[in-house]
C-alpha cells in the first residue's frame, strides 16, 4: 500500500490524524527512543524525523536551537538513519524524515534515499527542494517508492499546486501561513478558503502545520484537514517536563 | 542550462512559500534588464547620490616599490557608505520601487552592507530591519550605530555561529513570513537565482568603468585584475567588464585566515598548494548549490578571517564556475600578510583599504614585480578601511588606542548616559 | 588696497624669520596661478585620487518635509579622507612639489585636516608633523590613530587650551625653526597672506563645481547658498562660484555652542539679535587680522562648539570683510540643533553630515519653508559625520554604543596590549 | 638723547651690554619688581618688559607658559603700564615693551604708544609686525621718540635688513638663529658671517638674543654684538631658585 492508501484508509477510522515530529538526537537519541514510544502508544499516527542541519532557514527559534543543539552534541546522519532502521523496526506507523537538500546532497542523493528505503522510511519532507531544482530526488524516490511529500504553501497558486502535486506522494503538507515554524496560527475564514483551494488542486490528503498545541487547534481542523502536524509544541513539552509529558499532550488532542 | 545556473553551481532552492515572491522578483528584473530607461536611472542616481564613476588611481609609489607592473587601484573605498556595497543596494531600491514594497530586510557581516541598506532605505522611505550575528554586533558597533541612526532596526542574531550566514537564515525567516511587503536584499552574488545575476548585475558597473578608465589612463587593458572574495560582489563587478578579454587574467582572493592549514580561513576554492583539494565541497545551501566549507556530513563549517565581510562559508555560483573553468584564479591571503599590506598602503599612497579589500592587496604585491613596467594591473578597492578602527586598532594592538578606549569606558562606568 | 588685504581684513603679520619664506611662498603661488597647466594638474589629481567633481544630491525627502525650496546637497563628504580638507591639501601639496620642499606640518582640530595633510605626505613621499591640541587629541583619537598610521608624526600640544589655536601657534614654532625644508599646510583660509588666498584659491573648485551642476540639475541659480564657517574654507569654497551672481545669497553658519548668550560658542560674526554687535571685535592673531573672539585686552577667548572643526577663534579675513559688506549673511546653529538636524538629515536621506556640515543644515531647514517649490538652496556638506562616531554616539547618550566601549575598555584593561 | 645714542655711549665704557627680559606679572608684579631691582643692581643695561599675550607665536615653551600663566593669574594690559610706569621712575636703565602686535591694536596703537611714552618706556619689540604692517606704528612712535625696535634674522637678505634699519630705532634685534625663544644657538662660522651682514646693513647696535644662557655665550658675543640678550634662563632661574639668585647669574655673565 502506498503511504497514500495508507493514510486514507486510516481516516475511515478517524477524523483526523495526528503527525508529530522531533529532531534526531534532541536532546538525545535516548530521549527520542521514549517520546516516540509514547507517541506510538498514546496514537499518533505518523511520525516526522528530522535530521539536524546547521542551517534550517525554514523553521523557526524552537527547532532551530534542537538542530544546532544535536549538532554540538556530535549527531550524525549515518546515526539518524541508524536510529530510523530502529523505530521503524519497533513500531508500526509510518515513519518519515525531514531535513534540508544539503543533507541529501552531501551524501548523495541516491545513496541517501537508497539508505532511507532500507531503513523503513515511507517518505520525505525537504523544504528548501522544490520540484524545479529535484528532478533527481523525485526520480530516485518514485523508484524507491518512497514519498516526496510536496508543500503547498497559502502564496502558491493553484497552477502551482497542480504542478506540485503532480510531483508529490503521501499527503500534501499544507503550510498553515507566512512564516516558519513555531508560532500561533489563526485560522479564520481566510485559512478555509485556502484549504479549499488545495482540496480542489489534489486528490492527496491534507496535512496541516504550523502553530498547532493543542485540542482546540486540532478541533478547528477537523473536517478540513486529514492530518493535524504537531512539531514545535512537543519539543517545547520535552524541553520543559520531560518525555513522559508527551502521553497526556498527545493524548489530550483528540 | 537550467535558468539560474552557472555550469554546475547557482539554482534557487527556496521554500514553496517564497515561489511566489521569487517569481514576482525574476519578472521585475528581467522587465528592469530589458528596459533601457531602467540602467539610466540607475547610473544618474549612482552618479548624484553616490560618486560614480568612481576614480581608478594610479599608485605610483607602491609601483616603484615592486618595480614591476603598473599599479592601479580602483576606487570603490569613495562611494557613499564607503564600499561597493552601495552600488548593488541601490539598484535594488530601484527594484523595490517598481514591486511597490514598503520593507527591506537585509544581511549584513561586516555591518557595511548593513549600512548600504539602511542608507537606501532612509532615501527611498522604507521601513528596514537588518540582520546581525550577534558577534559581528559585538564586533561593529560603529556600524550598529549608524544603521539604528538612519533609521533601521537592527536586530542580532544569536542562532548558530552567530555571524553572517546565520544573519542570513534569520532574514529569510523574516522573509517567508512578511515577503507581501518585504523585499530582502541580498547583499552580494549569493543566495538563489535571481539573486547572484541581479548583484552581479548592479555590480558590472565597476567593471565597466574601470575598463574604460585604464584603456585611457594606460593605453591598453591589464595584464590581471585582483579582488577580494567573500560572498564575491565586488569581485563579479570588476571581473565583468573584462571577461571576453581573455589576455586579462582575473584573480580573486579569499580570506586565508590564519593559515590554510589551520582550519581557521573561509578559504573555499584556493587550495593549499596547486594540484590539491581546496577546503570548499560542492553543497546546497542558503538557496543555491556552490563550493561551501561543511563536514562530511554537509554540517557547515566556521570560518574565520580578520575581515568580517569575507568570512562566510559560501561563494558566488558564477565565480565557482568560472575558477571550475579556469577563467578565474583563486588566491587566498592570511590576516597576517593583510595587515602588513594595509600598512605599506596607507603609508605609501595615503590610501586606507578596508581589510576585505587589503587581501586583493596582498596578492597583487606579490605578483606586481613578476610583470613588466609596460603592464598594468587594477586592484578593487571595495571599501574603505576607516570602519575597521575598532578591528584594525585592536589587530595592530596600538596601545594608545588602548588607553582611549579604556578611559573612554570607565567615563561611561562612572556616569551611564551621562 | 594693500596687498593680502579683503577691506580691513588680513595682512601678513609674521615675523621676519619667515619673511622670505613668505616671499619664496608667495612667488611659487603666483606662479602656479599664472600658469594653466597647474590647475589642469590639480584638477586631473582630484579626479583620480580623490572623487572629483563630487556630486550635487538633490534631497526629495528633506524637500518635501519643509514645503519650500528644493534641496541640494554639495557632496564634499564624498572626498578621499572624507571632507573639503582634501582639495586644499592636494593643492598645496602641488605646491611643495614646485618648492621642493621634503617636510609638511600642519596644525588639526577635528582631525579632518590633519588626516588630509598625513594623507597628502603619504602619497607625496613626504616626511609629515601634525600639531593637535592636547584636549582634541583626546576627543579625536581615531583621527590621530590613522595619522599615525599614514605615517606622520602627531605632537599633542599642551600649551593655552589645548585646541586648535594652540597647534596653530605650535605649528608657527616648528616652521620657524625649519622653514628651510618644511612647508606649513595651513588647514583653513586664515593666517597670514598668501594662506587665505591660496586655500580659497584651491577651494573654488567647490563653487566652480556647484554653479555647473544647479544650472544642469535646477536650470537656474540657486536662491541660497548654506556652508558653515569654522575657518570658512568650505564657506568660501562654495561662496567663490557664486560670488558674482548678487541674486544668490550667501549663507554662512558659524558654531552657537551652548548658545550666544552663554560665552560658550564660536560665533564671531553672528549677532544674537539684529542690531546688536556680534561677540567678535577686530584684532591681530595668527599672523592676520580678523574678528575674534577675545577678552577687551586682546586676549583670546575659549571658544566651545559640538564640532571640533569650529571651535576656533577667528574667522577668514576674507569673510569678515563678506559680511561687512553685507555680501554674505552670519548665522549661529546651537550644539542641540546640530544634533538635530543631523539626525533629520540621516533618517530622511541616507546621508550623515559631519557636525560642522550639520550646522549649515540647521540653517537651510530653518529658512527652506519661506521659499518657493521654484527655488533651490544648496548646502555645503563639507564632510561626513561618521569619523565623528566618539562625539556623535556621545551626544546622542546612545546606551549600547556606551555599553560597548565599557566591555571593549574592561578587555584592554585585563589584557593590556594583547 | 635717543635710545641708539645712549646705547652707543654706554657701550664707550663696556665691551657688551645685557639685555634682560621678564614677562609681566609672572610670576607675580611682587617677584618682577625684585627680579628688576636685582637686575639693575647687577648691572643690567637694558630691560625688555613682556606684556603677556595668549598666543605668543615666537616664544618658545618656557616664555609662553610664563605668558599663559600671567593671564590666568588676570594680569591686565592696564597693570601692565603702571607697572611699566613705576619701573621707569625707580630705575635709571632703559625699559622696553615686548609683546605682540594685538595688545597694541586693541588698546588703539596710538593711545598705547601715547601711555607708553607717559610711562617711562624707551622703545618696543612686536615680533609679529614687520614694517609692513606697522605703518600706523611706526609713525606714532616716531612722533613720540619711542624706538621701534627691528629684527634681523639669518634668513634676512641685504636688502631686507636695509629696509628694516630704515625704519627701526634703538638697536636692531638680531635673532642669532631659526626657531624660537629659550633654546641653545650655536655660535659657529655662520653665525659669524651672519653679525658681519647685520654690521653692513645698519649703524644701529645690534643685540643678539636666543639661547643665550651664561657667561660663555655672552664672551663668544664679545666684539660682535653690541648687546647680549638673556631670555628664558632669568624665567627659568627665577623659578627654580627664586628672585634673590638673578644678583649673582647676572653678575656671573660679564
Ligand atoms: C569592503 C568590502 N569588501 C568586500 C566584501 C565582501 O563581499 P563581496 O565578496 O560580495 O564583495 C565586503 C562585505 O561586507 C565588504 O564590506
Ligand atoms: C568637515 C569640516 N567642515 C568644516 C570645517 C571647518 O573648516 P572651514 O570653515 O575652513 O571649512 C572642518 C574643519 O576641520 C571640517 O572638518
Amino acid at each position: 500500500m502506498t503511504l497514500a492508501q495508507e493514510i486514507k484508509q486510516a481516516r475511515q477510522d478517524r477524523e483526523i490524524l495526528l503527525m508529530t515530529h522531533l529532531v534526531l538526537g534532541y536532546p538525545s537519541f535516548e530521549v527520542n527512543r521514549e517520546v516516540i514510544a509514547r507517541m506510538v502508544e498514546a496514537g499518533v499516527d505518523i511520525i516526522e524525523l528530522q535530521i539536524p542541519f546547521s542551517e534550517p532557514v525554514a523553521d523557526g527559534p524552537v527547532i532551530l536551537r534542537a538542530n544546532q543543539e544535536a549538532i554540538d552534541r556530535g549527531v550524525k546522519v549515518r546515526q539518524c538513519l541508524e536510529f530510523a532502521a530502529e523505530m521503524t523496526d519497533r513500531h508500526r506507523i509510518p515513519f518519515l524524515f525531514m531535513t534540508y537538500y544539503n543533507i541529501l546532497f552531501k551524501y548523495g542523493v541516491e545513496a541517501f534515499l537508497q539508505k532511507s528505503k532500507e531503513s523503513g522510511i515511507r517518505g520525505l519532507i525537504i523544504p528548501d527542494l522544490p520540484p524545479e531544482e529535484g528532478e533527481e530526488y523525485l526520480t530516485a524516490c518514485r523508484r524507491l517508492e518512497l514519498a516526496p511529500i510536496q508543500i503547498f504553501a497559502p502564496t502558491s497558486t493553484e497552477a502551482r499546486m497542480k504542478k506540485l502535486a503532480g510531483h508529490g506522494g503521501g499527503f500534501i503538507y499544507c503550510v498553515a501561513r507566512r512564516g516558519v515554524t513555531g508560532t500561533q496560527t489563526s485560522f479564520d475564514q481566510d485559512f478555509d478558503r485556502y484549504i479549499d483551494r488545495c482540496r480542489r488542486a489534489t486528490e492527496f490528503p491534507l496535512a496541516v502545520g504550523f502553530g498547532i498545541s493543542n485540542r482546540r487547534d486540532v478541533d478547528l481542523l477537523r473536517g478540513k484537514a486529514d492530518i493535524a502536524v504537531i512539531g514545535s509544541a512537543t519539543i517545547r513539552l520535552v524541553e520543559a517536563q520531560g518525555a513522559a509529558a508527551v502521553s497526556e499532550f498527545i493524548a489530550g488532542l483528540r | 542550462m537550467k535558468p539560474g545556473y552557472y555550469g554546475n553551481w547557482g539554482g534557487a532552492f527556496v521554500p514553496e512559500i517564497l515561489h511566489e515572491t521569487f517569481r514576482q522578483l525574476n519578472a521585475v528584473f528581467a522587465e528592469a534588464q530589458a528596459d533601457p530607461s531602467f540602467w539610466q536611472q540607475y547610473v544618474d542616481l549612482m552618479a548624484s547620490y553616490s560618486c560614480r564613476p568612481t576614480p581608478l588611481t594610479l599608485a605610483e609609489n607602491l609601483t616603484r616599490r615592486f618595480g614591476g607592473a603598473q599599479i592601479y587601484i580602483k576606487r570603490e573605498d569613495l562611494n557613499h557608505t564607503g564600499a561597493h556595497k552601495a552600488n548593488n543596494v541601490m539598484g535594488q531600491g530601484l527594484l523595490v520601487r517598481r514591486m511597490g514594497k514598503t520593507r527591506v530586510i537585509a544581511e549584513t557581516g561586516a555591518g557595511q552592507h548593513g549600512v548600504a541598506t539602511a542608507t537606501m532605505a532612509a532615501k527611498f522611505g522604507l521601513a528596514c530591519t537588518i540582520y546581525m550575528g550577534e558577534e559581528d554586533v559585538q564586533r561593529q558597533r560603529p556600524n550598529v550605530f549608524w544603521m539604528e541612526k538612519l533609521g533601521a532596526t537592527v536586530v542580532p542574531v544569536t542562532s548558530g555561529s552567530r555571524t553572517l550566514k546565520d544573519a542570513i537564515n534569520e532574514a529569510f525567516r523574516d522573509w517567508v513570513a512578511n515577503m507581501d511587503s518585504t523585499h530582502y536584499v541580498m547583499g552580494t552574488v549569493c543566495g538563489p537565482h535571481p539573486f547572484p545575476a541581479m548583484v552581479a548585475w548592479f555590480q558590472k558597473i565597476i567593471g565597466e568603468e574601470t575598463r574604460r578608465q585604464i584603456l585611457a589612463a594606460h593605453g591598453r587593458l591589464p595584464a590581471r585584475v585582483y579582488a577580494c572574495v567573500g560572498g564575491g560582489s565586488n569581485a563579479m563587478g570588476i571581473f565583468q567588464g573584462f571577461m571576453a578579454d581573455e589576455e586579462v587574467e582575473l584573480v580573486g582572493v579569499e580570506a586565508g585566515g590564519k593559515g590554510l592549514t589551520t582550519g581557521q580561513h573561509a578559504a573555499r576554492l584556493t587550495a593549499e598548494e596547486a594540484g590539491n583539494h581546496p577546503a570548499g565541497t560542492p553543497g546546497v545551501a542558503q538557496g543555491y548549490k556552490t563550493m561551501f566549507l561543511q563536514d562530511s556530513d554537509g554540517q557547515m563549517k566556521d570560518t574565520h578571517s580578520v575581515a568580517a565581510g569575507l568570512d562566510y562559508i559560501g561563494v558566488s555560483p558564477m565565480l565557482a564556475d568560472l575558477w571550475e573553468g579556469g577563467r578565474v584564479r583563486m588566491a587566498a591571503a592570511t590576516d597576517a600578510e593583510v595587515m602588513e599590506a594595509l600598512q605599506l598602503t596607507m603609508a605609501s599612497e595615503g590610501i586606507i583599504p578596508a581589510l576585505e579589500s587589503a587581501h586583493a592587496f596582498v596578492q597583487a604585491f606579490r605578483e606586481a614585480g613578476e610583470l613588466p613596467p609596460e603592464a598594468a594591473i587594477v586592484i578593487n578597492q571595495s571599501g574603505r578601511g576607516d570602519k575597521d578602527i575598532f578591528t584594525i586598532a585592536h589587530a595592530f594592538k596600538d596601545p594608545s588606542w588602548q588607553a582611549f578606549i579604556r578611559a573612554k569606558g570607565e567615563e561611561y562606568a562612572k556616569e551611564p548616559a551621562s
